[in-house]
């Protein structure tokens, strides 16, 4: 077999491969790290962080849906210090890098967790402005242009780390919001976060989520995710890293071929626990089937028709 | 090494009353490991149908045949395609997972306390008990829906039944059978599983007579190791209380530990 | 068994039940008649009608994705005129109510096809501001309030049937979209029409679709739409058609308790080409098994957690 | 009476070459029906993962054991679940569908040519043929994807096989055994399935020979009735083209109607 070259570099930071875990969906790594060996992975992108400590939402938190799953965890994590504190030293312990993901109710609380994460050993800084689980914030700030790029160019300023803003998939058009993050000064973008939705059980008459509404994952968004990274890359220059429904290596090839620099697994780690190891096999064996000596040969190489 | 999910087949299966199957599978990895309490997250089908696992609690363990023993109730969707499983296929189970019961010989009187689909893990949990003065309680809907019993009578002489109707063994709910015995006998542990509104008044009353007891939690689940934080259960801290998780931190936990809101 | 009652209305048409074809799936009532008795739909929405006839884009024009399809037809059809003079004449052979869905590329195109079908048999007029499938107008009308809001004021002006308003999902706030319409004099609104997706061949890599994009549609998009419905039914006083995703009985309730006064069952029929029936059937054994005599004991009645 | 769906037995299954499966069902109505040239429309699993029923071509009808006869090829999700499936389940086919090849007994002369997967249908098409003159080309990629050729040989003396790298029969495209017919032989009529850049040489050819032709032409499809309209097709008009649909139109079409794009 041939060599292959899976190395991309998103922002100044060179991955070892494009697989990346996407937030929320896989803790701090320490679970995962008992299934799979997390050098193996491009980079670990952590569960959500806030500035303070939050217990997240009532379950439940989940609801089955066809082909998919809907979440309202609500941002349940431990804070940015304690991240800092207590898991970056685990996660260093590997050669993927480390993304911190971030939201905030305040454009100063974004900052702050910024600051913070600037003098840590993460990588790359996920600014969160598209979680629909959480009432204050949040997604607020993702879907608006002008809240988007204001917000970027001010966490930009507090922020020694390359910055990547995660889009709402829940607006008219995603371009314009890509665009405004782009100029805001964003180093990357990832998409795409969950899509609201909701399940009613139709016997208690009541949502199923705690919460009422939740945020739609898994292969159901994927058509949907695809189409954004596609929208997205064709008004951009900077990385994406894609994200929505992917289960397998082909499903990663589609969101490299329509843009994406790298792609999160998410809802597949619930399903497998060695889902990403299973997405970058199949990765590797799409390339060596058709020959791809280099992963940066397909990025955004659909042919349009 | 690492752990993994394991492709286990399916070695025996019956419908052991309406609804509720008994399903045994050949696991070497599963069965070695496997603790009284712990549960199994099951991939009921292939493909988009059912796409999450189901979390079912381990209700035996054949060591010498390396099988695993669970019993489930047809709910839903996922349950509705495991049951359509045959002898022979294959299905991808991810365990065991989470904190079984908290057994120590110092017990010397245990009950156990089992209400519905909750009686299932009590199963390998009084295997697993040394003591002989173990009593064990299980409450059913009505005689029509009475399993397992013949495999607790195995092993523990103390089993009384209770259904709600009455129309098989105590008439009413399981807990009135273990207040009376909380009201003159010595316990020194309870264990339970079972429906919320059961495990709240197991709860109460081991509060009431002061003897610790462990429960086991449901919640609906994601990953099932404690990584997506959806299986939240409120958990007492020395301050409030803090969201833990049902299928890493548990599903057992100690009865002054939990809080259940209304 | 006690008897149920079915019936509802929509705007002032009386329908003998909820179940209606969602536009597009159901051709003119022609082929499924030959697999259903049509008298038992409450209504029967037909392909979607353009001022001229119209070819169509080019094939392939349907992709499968998770529990969903992609479909990019580009509202194929004769003609709103032929429609009128050889269409209704067959439909009106059924007690079922006839609803026209009709496109423009202008605002004086919807109009005009208004006024024709003002004075002909059909029912309701269902105005499509949301197809994704045309390159002119479509969507681009149902993505912005102050544009859906005059829209609906201009056609209704000229339409003496009633008049309902169909939706795009693909916008940030359907609230704001619905109210917009409701405002303009809007009778009913009928969501969601498809999400905008795209598949991508890995083999050939291009996109699956002759036309790119498509219109996703199936129980993928179900919780997507559910919240919809449910959002805009807490801030309109209109009814509401509500339709994605729909197989079942059962996921017909959800979109009734969640506000919709009728459903529509689209991807469905090309699956089977009895779900229609079978969701009627469905949903009245959910009645009976409930003791529900009225299905308006349903409508809009879930119980927030 | 309506039309409907059925639930059909599979009464046979084998894997004739590797990846394609000869599959029989049982289905009375359907076998009643058929006509050469006709399709069913085929749900390849229950539930999610592969929503759309698939397209496949009727192969032959023993309207005796009233079994409609299928083959396909493994290709995607859909087909991977068809060939799981196993004799004695039950599988969802919507059928008899399309317009089949136009049949006349005035043709005395009649000249089939199948490439790849577009051989099944002209097997049902070759035994409704009542004339001794018809000839039959098959063309496969090698030896090893030659089928049917007993099934053909039972009913047509005139057999000829190409391949496309000489491994077995004519080396070369069987739309080169066809131009030398018609440049020496009397045929009134070619009917012709198989991939477009086949059915476009054969339309050319029959063109040039000024040889009326029937080709089945493939699209991918939803509802296969006729009311979504995805699989459109360009058909000649008096004045230009329009869309029509192969599932309703077709699949069968006369080749001076189609237009083929670039
Ligand atoms: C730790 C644990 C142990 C369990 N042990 C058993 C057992 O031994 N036997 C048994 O019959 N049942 C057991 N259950 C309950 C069982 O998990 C649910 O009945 C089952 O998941 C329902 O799935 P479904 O496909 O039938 O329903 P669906 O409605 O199709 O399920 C949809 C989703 O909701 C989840 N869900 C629905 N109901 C429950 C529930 N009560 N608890 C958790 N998740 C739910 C499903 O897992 C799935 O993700 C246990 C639950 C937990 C948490
Ligand atoms: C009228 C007609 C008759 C046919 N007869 C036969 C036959 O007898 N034997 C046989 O092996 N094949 C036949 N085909 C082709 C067969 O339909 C496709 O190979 C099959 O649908 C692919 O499905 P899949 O699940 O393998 O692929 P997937 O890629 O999973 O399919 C995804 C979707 O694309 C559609 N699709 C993909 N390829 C095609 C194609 N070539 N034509 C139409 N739809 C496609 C599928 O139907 C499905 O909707 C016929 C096609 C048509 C239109
Ligand atoms: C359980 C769960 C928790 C999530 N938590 C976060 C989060 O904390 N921060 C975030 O940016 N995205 C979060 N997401 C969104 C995912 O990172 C991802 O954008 C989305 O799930 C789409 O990818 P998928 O379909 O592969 O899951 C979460 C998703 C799930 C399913
Ligand atoms: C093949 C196809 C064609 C459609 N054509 C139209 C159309 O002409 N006009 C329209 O308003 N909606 C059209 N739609 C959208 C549907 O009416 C419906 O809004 C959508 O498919 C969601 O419902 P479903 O998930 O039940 O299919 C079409 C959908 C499909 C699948
Ligand atoms: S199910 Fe994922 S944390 Fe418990
Ligand atoms: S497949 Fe629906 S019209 Fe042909």
């Amino acid at each position: 077999m041939t060599e292959i070259n899976m190395k991309i570099n998103i922002a100044g930071v060179e991955w070892n491969n494009p697989v990346v875990t996407a937030s929320g969906t896989f803790g701090f790594g320490r679970e995962y790290g008992e299934y799979i060996d997390l050098n193996k992975l491009g980079a670990i992108c952590v569960k959500g962080l806030t500035l303070a400590p939050r217990q997240g939402n009532q379950p439940p938190r989940i609801a089955e849906t066809p082909a998919g799953i809907l979440n309202s965890v609500g941002l349940q994590n431990p804070g940015v210090k304690y991240f800092v504190e207590h898991e970056i030293p685990f996660l260093k312990k590997y050669t993927s890098k480390i993304i911190a993901n971030i939201s905030g109710n305040t454009v100063e609380e974004y900052c702050s967790m910024a600051e913070l994460l600037s003098d840590s050993d993460v990588d790359l800084i996920e600014m969160n402005i598209s979680c629909p689980n959480i009432k204050e914030g949040g997604v607020a700030f993702g879907t608006n242009a002008r809240t988007v790029n204001s917000i970027t160019r001010e966490v930009k300023k507090h922020c020694k780390k390359a910055l990547m803003v995660k889009l709402s998939p829940n607006v008219t058009d995603i371009k314009e919001i890509a665009k405004a993050a782009e100029d805001g000064g964003a180093d990357a973008l990832s998409l795409i976060n969950t899509l609201l939705g909701m399940v009613i059980d139709i016997n208690t008459r009541r949502p199923i989520l705690a919460n009422n509404v939740g945020g739609l994952s898994g292969p159901a968004i994927k058509p949907v995710a695809v189409r954004m990274v596609w929208q997205v890359a064709s008004v951009v220059n900077i990385p994406i890293i894609g994200m929505g429904g992917i289960m397998t290596g082909e499903d990663a090839v589609e969101f490299l071929l329509a843009g994406a620099s790298a792609v999160a697994v998410g809802t597949a780690n619930l399903i497998d626990p060695t889902a990403c190891m299973k997405v970058l096999e199949g990765l590797e064996n799409y390339m060596y089937r058709n020959n791809i000596k280099d992963i940066k040969e397909i990025i955004g190489k659909v042919e349009i028709n | 090494m690492y752990k993994q999910n394991y492709l286990s087949k399916i070695s025996y299966k019956k419908e052991i009353v309406p609804g509720i199957f008994d399903m045994r599978v050949v696991c070497k990895e599963i069965a070695q490991q496997a603790k009284p309490g712990q549960f199994l997250n099951i991939k009921c089908c292939e493909g988009l149908t059912a796409i999450l696992r189901r979390p079912i609690s381990i209700c035996d363990i054949d060591t010498k045949n390396q099988e695993i023993r669970f019993i489930f109730q047809v709910k839903g969707n996922g349950t509705k395609l495991l049951a359509l499983k045959k002898v022979g296929d294959n299905i991808d189970i991810l365990g065991p997972l989470g904190n079984g019961y908290y057994i120590n010989d110092q017990y010397t009187n245990p009950l156990l306390v089992g209400g519905g689909i909750g009686v299932f893990p009590l199963l390998m949990l009084i295997k697993s008990i040394s003591s002989q003065n173990s009593t064990v309680y299980l409450g059913f809907k009505n005689k029509e829906m009475v399993v397992l019993e013949k495999d607790f009578h195995k092993v523990c002489s103390n089993l009384q039944i209770a259904t709600d109707d009455g129309s098989y063994g105590h008439k009413g709910y399981v807990t009135q059978l273990m207040e009376k015995k909380l009201q003159k006998d010595p316990v020194d542990i309870v264990y339970a599983c079972g429906p919320e509104p059961m495990l709240r008044l197991v709860n109460n009353t081991c509060k009431k007579y002061n003897i610790p007891c462990q429960i086991s939690l449901e919640q609906r689940m994601g990953c099932g190791i404690g990584a997506c934080l959806v299986c939240a259960c409120k958990i007492k801290t020395t301050q409030d209380w803090e969201y833990k998780h049902v299928c890493k931190d548990g599903p057992v936990f100690w009865g002054n530990e939990v809080i259940f809101d209304d």
